[in-house]
């Protein structure tokens, strides 16, 4: 189980878990606070991030996974290191919780010099390959086609990587999700899409602009894969659901298109109220918050009421101490404006 | 009577000028309606000209231009937003290959009144695909018409004019002049596209400037008056059609001209603009053309680096005096 | 029922037919013989056509139909007058069935003055408005959202206009045809979409590189709609197939998605043998080419032989005299390069 | 020893030779395996590199580029072909905006070495959608490497060092030079990126031109030395990196120069070399630059008009020639 760079595992539970059905048994029950402790990490970064937007530290725009933990925690905890992750702008916790130290993470929404991309990228752009972090892509679509030619790679190369592409309800409706669908289908390619059905693209809710219920799981058939349907706010199903679609990918037996249904608590990106959603909705999934949820369920399976106080206490310091590096990480300087845009480290057009 | 709106307003006091004026006018987009827009450009459109004059579309760019093309073909004028410019992207082969080539290659058959209007430029930290100044892509394609207006008054009377003009108009809003304000005239607002703005007049130097880059060669020129430098600010508005009459004199005016271009360096359309006045007034000049322009890489996010990547009043200032001395 | 510019009546058979269920009176015959003859004009076009690219006369390129005319004659027969047809660089015969006069077709094809398009055209892009042909495209998938806007148009506009939109089997996996379809269900818009599922791309048999084996009908179901899987060599099945797709467009009840099996005799384009395909299944489909087919079939079902025998000098004398005033049309001058690129007539870029 | 191979062969024997010596580079395209490519540029590298490494796509350009983008992160080095230059519409954002941008975006740790193959340009009577000329296109993104050539021995140097590139390039192949041939040296041909070639030396004026315009260039320049005039041509080869060096130096040795493009005019690439050559060499100059290009229209598909379209000897002369007069 590899260390990310703050010295917290992330990635790897997946490797002690005995048998495809989950097993309450003392391995599992740790792989599950290992889950809890990466959503409660994972809600405290993007609480922070808030605050520092409201603060005007973050600048520019933010987008939120409040509320989506448990799809991106069972998904980190069911990877293998060496597995590759592709997400959206609304990536900060996918590449978090795949083991980018979270100072650099804010530190790049910052705007700093020791930000994860130097301060090129920004929140929208959050790419840590050393973690298999592949990047946030911020036009939608875009990255399925991308995360099928890793796919391709891994299956030509033999590495027995999985590519996984996680992707927003709204981006089952561009051309890109269906050309990626098909090719990833036709190559019998190691990835997973992961459609996190959160019910609304930025203001327009989902159904109101697409053809079938579940975005996903009704198209599924289409590229001759079965509809996969899941709880996304349960973070047991979704390991679950990981797992497989993982385990399938690996034994060279294709791709998967999951659609995990969820709901983001805040708006879309920045201080968007979110207020165009009805309030007894937007209360009804709050009443399912995957991670006070989780907490119970682990409570009354076994975990003692100690541990997870502890996983609560430890994230809230790794936060805590990473907002104070990032804090005090100086501006990149102008010098960096013209570096690494060609392999040559520099960007000269002519000579 | 003269009133003080912001640049965002402005767009929807246009569209809602001229769908109240005609009932083909028709807006679709992401978020256009129900929510007035990301950039809160049309709020209470839908209100006033009802869901289906006003309509949200699916995350489906294609779709969206290639339905705007379509109903322009058989009757409507619409009206298409691409939340960003650099979307365009993603629908670039119906704007380039087919919105612009259609009449053409009909001989004239296919008549299609259509505006594409999005949201260009960068200044607000959104990193490299959401920031980008593109009205050099669309310059570039034979058939299509290029508006891209600095001021209030101009959008509303540009937005007029695209819509009511025959052909198909790629309409460039920049994102960091929606919260900017200005004058505006009562009334009914229709503008000619095609024509550039002397903004301000001086002897010595010709800055040529378009959409957010011309509040800042007004800034550059006011500081470099300062200085005994008086400059000639055009604000070019349209880049098709081309207002190279204006160009053309006010560098026979001043003997030198600077181009201010938000867009990375490689053709951009101040190299038009230079190899222009190069072919038609090499000996009118003093020196060469000089092109300010954003360094050709992407752009980056933070504060930082974008504000240091973006030409700057004082950027244009420097180079000025500098060729100047 | 209007007639087309060369005198013969094309569009509007569908008027006249009295139920959606074929009857075999003698109304309905003579609209399938009105489909007979558009089937034979088809065929002499293409087979012209294809001669006049071997002859030099018609330069660039040219994509027959040979072998798919059941398709266009039983769509041209149900559509309206004022239908619209949008169709790809295999256009000639929609074009042509829709009513637009074959000497300025084939005057387009070799680059003549009197050209449909004035030679700016050529053989991809055959467009008459004033017949309803608006259009071929030769950029796949292309011309499915601007079919899906041109059905919005007549919606909005209350023309009771339907858009009947052609395309190719390949054509089903670029990201045109998904966003198209999404977008024509969810606004629920009066146009039918034809898959010519002729089993090639260029050179490639489509189910290589597509996931499902009917590349349109398996995937309706990701759209809302039904799977509609259609002989496309039966005219009889075609028209019948149209007509009821066209009239559920025209009563607002949405758009269909049609897949007819059928297939191209010879090659992709201009000279291309078609050799990549097995010999014994261009052997079969050809023993099952719509138009003997459907010959014989009319003769049992009450046409004369003389009748039919008339068709087809009828139709020899149409393309003849077509060929001869098309040869006869001089280039077009230096002088129409600068024309009808705006509105205002000219292609001014400056003042 | 050379040999005479069609630039059309040349591209096979380039992706061999590649292919031959780095099991990681693959070739993938809408018919490029079975069928050896539509302009049979590919023929027999899927039998003798085998189908998985020479492998037919879908109809799905997004899903070609993407997946060599995603394939260059992971370990491959692959070329994807684009059938048509004009395609590259269709899957623009995954070029301009994914592809150009996330080196830089991700300061460095994304390396992309992939090379998008195309036909490019017109002379065939293909018509407006399939005979674009849109090198300045990719010249105007930031990321992109850029690389045109004329001869069928550049073309093999210059696919090589391509494939051989880390960063990605575009690499447009022109159509009309398919069946043309020259001759092409034996053994392993690897060239420079970046390195404009003077073809022909004149000390009267400088005639620049890209991929199928060099012939034109050169063809031209006999004739006008008939007349007495004498032109060094220089075929540019690569537009990023562009060699601006070589371009200087002409430019100051005969202080006159004409661009010779086969895009229509606006922002084209000759429009960048004018400007670099105005700010940079403006006292060298006898006269303006002169840019010689395809009017600014969709290209018109029948023979005649094609023909009177596209800049050709003939008119390269008659612009000479007039400007000396
Ligand atoms: C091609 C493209 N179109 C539009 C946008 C603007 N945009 C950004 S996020 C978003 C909504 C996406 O919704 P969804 O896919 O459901 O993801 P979510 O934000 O809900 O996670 C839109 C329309 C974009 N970034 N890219
Ligand atoms: C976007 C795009 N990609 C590739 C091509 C090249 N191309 C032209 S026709 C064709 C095959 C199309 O096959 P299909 O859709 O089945 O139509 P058919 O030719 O069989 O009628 C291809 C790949 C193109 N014109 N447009
Ligand atoms: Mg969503
Ligand atoms: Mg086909």
């Amino acid at each position: 189980m590899p260390a990310s760079a703050n010295g917290h595992p992330r990635n790897g539970g997946a490797a002690e878990a005995g048998s495809p059905d989950r097993q309450h048994g003392a391995a599992d029950l740790a792989r599950r606070i290992h889950i809890y402790r990466m959503m409660v990490e994972a809600r405290l970064f993007e609480e922070t991030a808030y605050r520092m937007f409201l603060g005007g530290l973050v600048k520019g725009t933010a987008h939120l996974a409040i509320g989506q933990e448990a799809i991106a925690s069972a998904f980190a905890a069911a990877m293998k290191p060496d597995d590759l992750t592709f997400c959206t702008y609304r990536g900060h916790i996918h590449t978090l919780l795949r083991g980018a130290p979270p100072s650099r993470l804010l530190a790049e929404l910052f705007g700093r010099d020791s930000g994860i991309c130097g301060g090129k990228g920004g929140s929208m752009h959050l790419t840590d390959t050393s973690a298999g972090a592949m990047g946030c892509y911020a036009i939608v679509g875009a990255h399925l086609p991308i995360a099928v030619g890793a796919a391709w790679a891994a299956a030509e190369r033999g590495t027995g990587q999985t590519a996984v592409c996680f992707f927003g309800d709204g981006a089952t409706n561009i051309g890109a999700f269906h050309e990626a669908l098909n090719m990833a289908a036709v190559w019998s390619l190691p990835v997973v899409f992961v459609c996190e059905n959160n019910q609304y693209m930025e203001y327009t809710p989902i159904r109101s602009v697409t053809a079938v219920e579940n975005p996903a799981a009704d198209r599924a058939g289409a590229y001759g894969l079965d509809a996969i349907l899941v709880d996304g706010n349960d973070a047991d199903q979704m390991f679950d659901t990981a797992r497989s679609a993982i385990e399938k990918a690996r034994q060279g037996e294709g791709p998967s298109l999951i659609e995990a249904a969820t709901y983001r608590h805040g708006g879309h990106s920045r201080a968007d109220p979110g207020d165009y959603r009805p309030v007894d909705e937007v209360a009804s999934w709050k009443a399912r918050d995957p991670i006070p949820t989780y907490r119970e369920r682990l409570l009354s399976e076994g975990a003692s009421a100690e541990q997870l106080d502890d996983v609560e206490a430890t994230a809230e310091e790794v936060i805590n101490a990473a907002v104070e590096e990032a804090r005090a990480a100086p501006a990149p300087p102008a010098s960096v404006i013209g570096t690494n845009l060609w392999a040559d480290g520099g960007s000269a057009w002519r000579n | 009577m003269a009133e003080l709106i912001t640049y965002r307003d402005a767009v929807g006091r246009a569209l809602a000028q001229e769908m109240e004026r005609d009932e083909t006018v028709y807006l679709i987009g992401e978020d256009v309606a129900a929510a007035g827009g990301v950039f809160k450009t049309t709020p209470g459109l839908r209100e006033r000209f009802g869901p289906r004059r006003v309509r949200d579309t699916p995350i489906s760019e294609e779709a969206i231009i290639g339905a705007a093309m379509g109903a322009a073909m058989n009757g409507l004028r619409p009206v298409a937003e691409i939340m960003f410019s650099d979307f365009l992207a993603t629908c670039w082969d119906m704007i380039a290959n087919q919105i612009a080539k259609t009449r053409y290659m009909t001989d004239g058959q296919v008549e299609l009144p259509l505006v594409i209007r999005t949201a260009n430029g960068a200044g607000v930290r959104f990193g490299a695909q959401h920031s980008q100044s593109l009205e050099n892509w669309a310059m570039a394609v034979p058939g299509l018409k290029v508006v891209a207006p600095s001021t209030p008054q101009d959008l509303i009377e540009l937005l007029a004019a695209s819509i009511r003009d025959p052909d198909p108009v790629v309409f460039f809003e920049h994102k960091a002049l929606y919260p900017t304000s200005g004058p505006v005239d009562d009334g009914e607002l229709v503008g000619e596209l095609g024509k550039a703005a002397v903004v301000r007049t001086g002897g010595d130097v010709t800055i040529v400037a378009l959409a957010a880059m011309v509040p800042k060669a007004v800034a550059a020129a006011e500081i470099l008056a300062l200085q005994g430098v008086e400059a000639t600010v055009v604000d070019l508005r349209c880049l098709v059609p081309l207002d190279t009459q204006t160009l053309l004199k006010a560098c026979s005016q001043t003997g030198r001209v600077f181009t201010v271009e938000e867009n990375p360096r490689l053709c951009g359309w101040g190299a038009e603009i230079s190899s222009i006045i190069m072919e038609e007034a090499f000996f009118d000049l003093d020196q060469p053309v000089v092109r300010i322009t954003t360094d050709h890489i992407p752009l980056p996010s933070a504060d930082a680096l974008e504000d240091a990547t973006i030409p700057s009043a004082e950027r244009i200032v420097d180079i000025v005096s500098r060729t100047l001395d």
